[in-house]
């Protein structure tokens, strides 16, 4: 079975060390807020100026003057840092975020990826998407495996205008965890009745099956 | 040193056609609202408007838009809008997007007075056309140039008469660089303060870059995702 | 998120020899008191500092050339200190002078991952030599790099457990930027609170920066210049 | 009769207008801060960190966090703002001082300035003056016409490793007050009692004297 958005949260969730300050980007890589393991002590990082973002808040606490990057209104915490959009981008670009987590619509075995654009359609621009991939020394892109038409996502090259280049390392999917090395997807990971053919035929780049290949637990 | 003007309308009024403007906010959180519809009574046309994003159909720079006030818009990300599209589709606006990171330091470059830094974002997109590369410690990376602007408009919580301010929460975002990145600056708050009223240890933009300071009028404030948990 | 380490010895542990330090302060004021003090019992050698200035005789990184742990000093200003004087002009310590603001901004730039830009300061003077340059606008500026540095040590007023930091007045001088700036940050702080005593919007250091926060002992706060007017 | 440090301080206070942020460097500069006008509102800005310089302190106010550029115990006045050392340089090097004033070895008609390095002697260092040199659209550089030997430091070209280069296009001295332009001195007032000739004697360089030529106040 492939895994389901809030499986694939769980999966990336693992990844999260004690004292890791995290970006989460919109979509399926919010849901991991949700997954924070116990005792696992992380801060997320809100682009437009927030260290420390909390839970959504409730009637009676909402404020016009504290949104996230989705443009949600959000909470602060104990410990929490306001701070202005340059500053912010100062911690991404010098690399202080400790795992980023992003969409994405195309990722190539080179590790590009694209997930900004589609031409032909209306472009609504890419906000901070540009600054992370390119500054980010750990990204974890997360998408489903093919796109509506049942096409690979995970190709030679992308077909898409480009995010940023040479710069995704690992991507989970509905169906696998994929390292990216070497002009290669290698596959180290396989959701829970996913077979290796499976997720060939539905990998368009070149894909190396790990020798050490597990199962995700979910 | 006093740099109060009695209003929006005052603060604005010189502002010409074919203005390039700094408008503060991040989506619809910290935009000078005030001033935008001073903008739109003066009618000013042929404006370049330098903000992250382009507002809603019925607020914030979108509310220039329906009035076609606005010739481009140099922004990150500009979703969320209808009008927007279509003067996009048809051709009568102009629109230049930036990466977020890039936006911001162009506009605190601007204001530090240094004319050109290297950034990694855009690298090997189709942001780096034309654009100048360099490789330092075997990272390539962008040449980009501070901002140039007429006029920066931003929004702070509290202000005073010497164009002091500090700014509340996330709707700080890009107000403190586009207050110091504008030929002009202009600057509304929902409280001005005498001066000697606010810590000199917490003011976010030093008074020197505000040429005009006035209080804002009944903040709207409009949220543009209201997201809430079970209390 | 639980930064604090047990005093300063523990801080310091392990800066090796020949490490490229930050300190803060402009002056004596807002140096890293107890952070020195430690760095001398320790007794670590051929420290390359870039500090704005290099102490007194006996204060603050003056006490450091006293038990000749220094190798190289950058800074913009290194008077008062003859021991500094003696060691220059024996060949013993290394000097290499930056103007003030470049000091200050390449500190920032490598807080921000930007790894040069460009400043008018030092066109035309020694200062350029060997240094690229370009004309923007018709003027001529120096590019400029952002400084490595292994540890950066710096002094707040109040810091809480998760290393957010507050400085005071003018105390605050070199202190962010190089908060920033350090491969690894140590703060030492007056003052040591619990995560949320500190005002998230008036917050001057975040503390993602900074990997090590203490609280320092009896701060002496030595004043350089006594100056006072009949009150 | 030469103008004492006094009186050029005073005569450099005329030029202060209401609304004006101004940076004065150590020595006479200093000076000007106690001849600013009645009715003109100006900020201070001292370049570690400061904007809205006070007096000294009273010894009760003494407090070791608060000094100015010339590492002085200071006081601040409401409307004061601290900030740091980058943001200082930032406000400098975007040109919103409206005037600079500092002390100088050497000035050149080309507006070179020398002010910081004696070649054989113990360098300081330069401070943050590369810095306003390069940056300031506005300064008046306050000197002694001649050094201690009776040399003039008013040169065709400096001596000294220079500070800044075509950055100085005025220049007050005891004896006058110059523009620096096409490559002169022009002296456009002149101190009480002293003679044109006396001028000419004491400046090595290139001197215009004005056709408006007229005697500073005191």
């Amino acid at each position: 079975m492939a895994l389901t958005k809030e499986q694939i949260a769980q999966r990336i969730a693992k990844e999260l060390k004690n004292g890791y300050y995290v970006n989460l980007g919109i979509g399926i890589p919010t849901l991991v807020a949700n997954y924070i393991p116990k005792g696992i002590d992380v801060v997320l990082q809100s682009e437009n100026g927030l260290l420390g973002m909390g839970p959504f808040p409730t009637e009676e606490e909402v404020d016009a003057d504290f949104i996230n990057a989705g443009k949600q209104t959000i909470t602060t915490l104990p410990g929490s840092v306001i701070f202005d959009s340059a500053y912010s981008f100062g911690m991404i670009r010098s690399q202080r975020i400790d795992l980023t987590v992003l969409g994405a619509m195309e990722v190539s075995q080179n590790g590009d990826i694209a997930n900004w654009k589609i031409p032909g359609k209306l472009i609504k621009g890419m906000g901070g998407a540009m600054d992370l991939v390119a500054s980010a020394k750990n990204i974890i892109v997360t998408m489903m495996q093919t796109n509506p038409k049942g096409e690979s996502k995970l190709l030679p090259e992308c077909t898409l205008p480009l995010t940023g280049k040479k710069c995704i390392q690992r991507v989970l999917t509905d169906l696998g965890f994929y390292e990216i090395k070497d002009g290669a997807f290698h596959l180290t990971e396989i959701a829970p009745g996913v077979t290796v053919d499976e997720v060939k035929a539905k990998t368009a780049g070149k894909l190396v099956v790990s020798a050490t290949l597990k199962t995700i637990e979910v | 040193m006093n740099k109060v003007v009695a209003n929006a309308d005052e603060a604005v009024k010189d502002i010409p056609d074919n203005a390039v403007l700094m408008l503060g906010g991040f989506g619809l959180c910290g935009i000078p609202e005030n001033s935008i519809a001073a903008l739109i009574r003066k009618g000013v046309k042929g404006l370049t408007c330098i903000s992250n994003n382009a507002g809603v159909d019925d607020f914030g720079i979108g509310l220039m838009l329906q009035t076609r006030q606005v010739k481009k818009m140099i922004s990150s990300y500009v979703g969320e809008n209808a009008e927007f599209e279509r003067q996009l589709l048809s051709g009568e606006l102009e629109v230049e997007l930036i990466p977020q990171g890039t936006l911001a330091t162009r506009c605190m470059m601007a204001g530090y007075g240094i004319p050109a830094f290297f950034t990694p974002a855009g690298v090997g997109t189709e942001i780096a056309e034309g654009k100048e590369t360099r490789v330092f410690d075997g990272k390539e990376y962008l040449m980009e140039y501070a901002f140039k602007s007429d006029f920066a408009i931003v929004k702070a919580w509290k202000g005073d008469t010497a164009g002091n301010l500090i700014y509340r929460g996330t709707a700080r975002n890009f107000n403190p660089m586009m207050a110091m990145a504008g030929k002009i600056t202009i600057a509304e708050v929902e409280e001005l303060v005498p001066e000697g009223a606010l810590d000199p240890n917490e003011i976010h933009t030093a008074g020197i870059f505000v040429n005009r300071i006035f209080k804002g009028e009944k903040y709207e404030k409009r949220i543009e995702q209201r997201t809430v948990r079970r209390s």
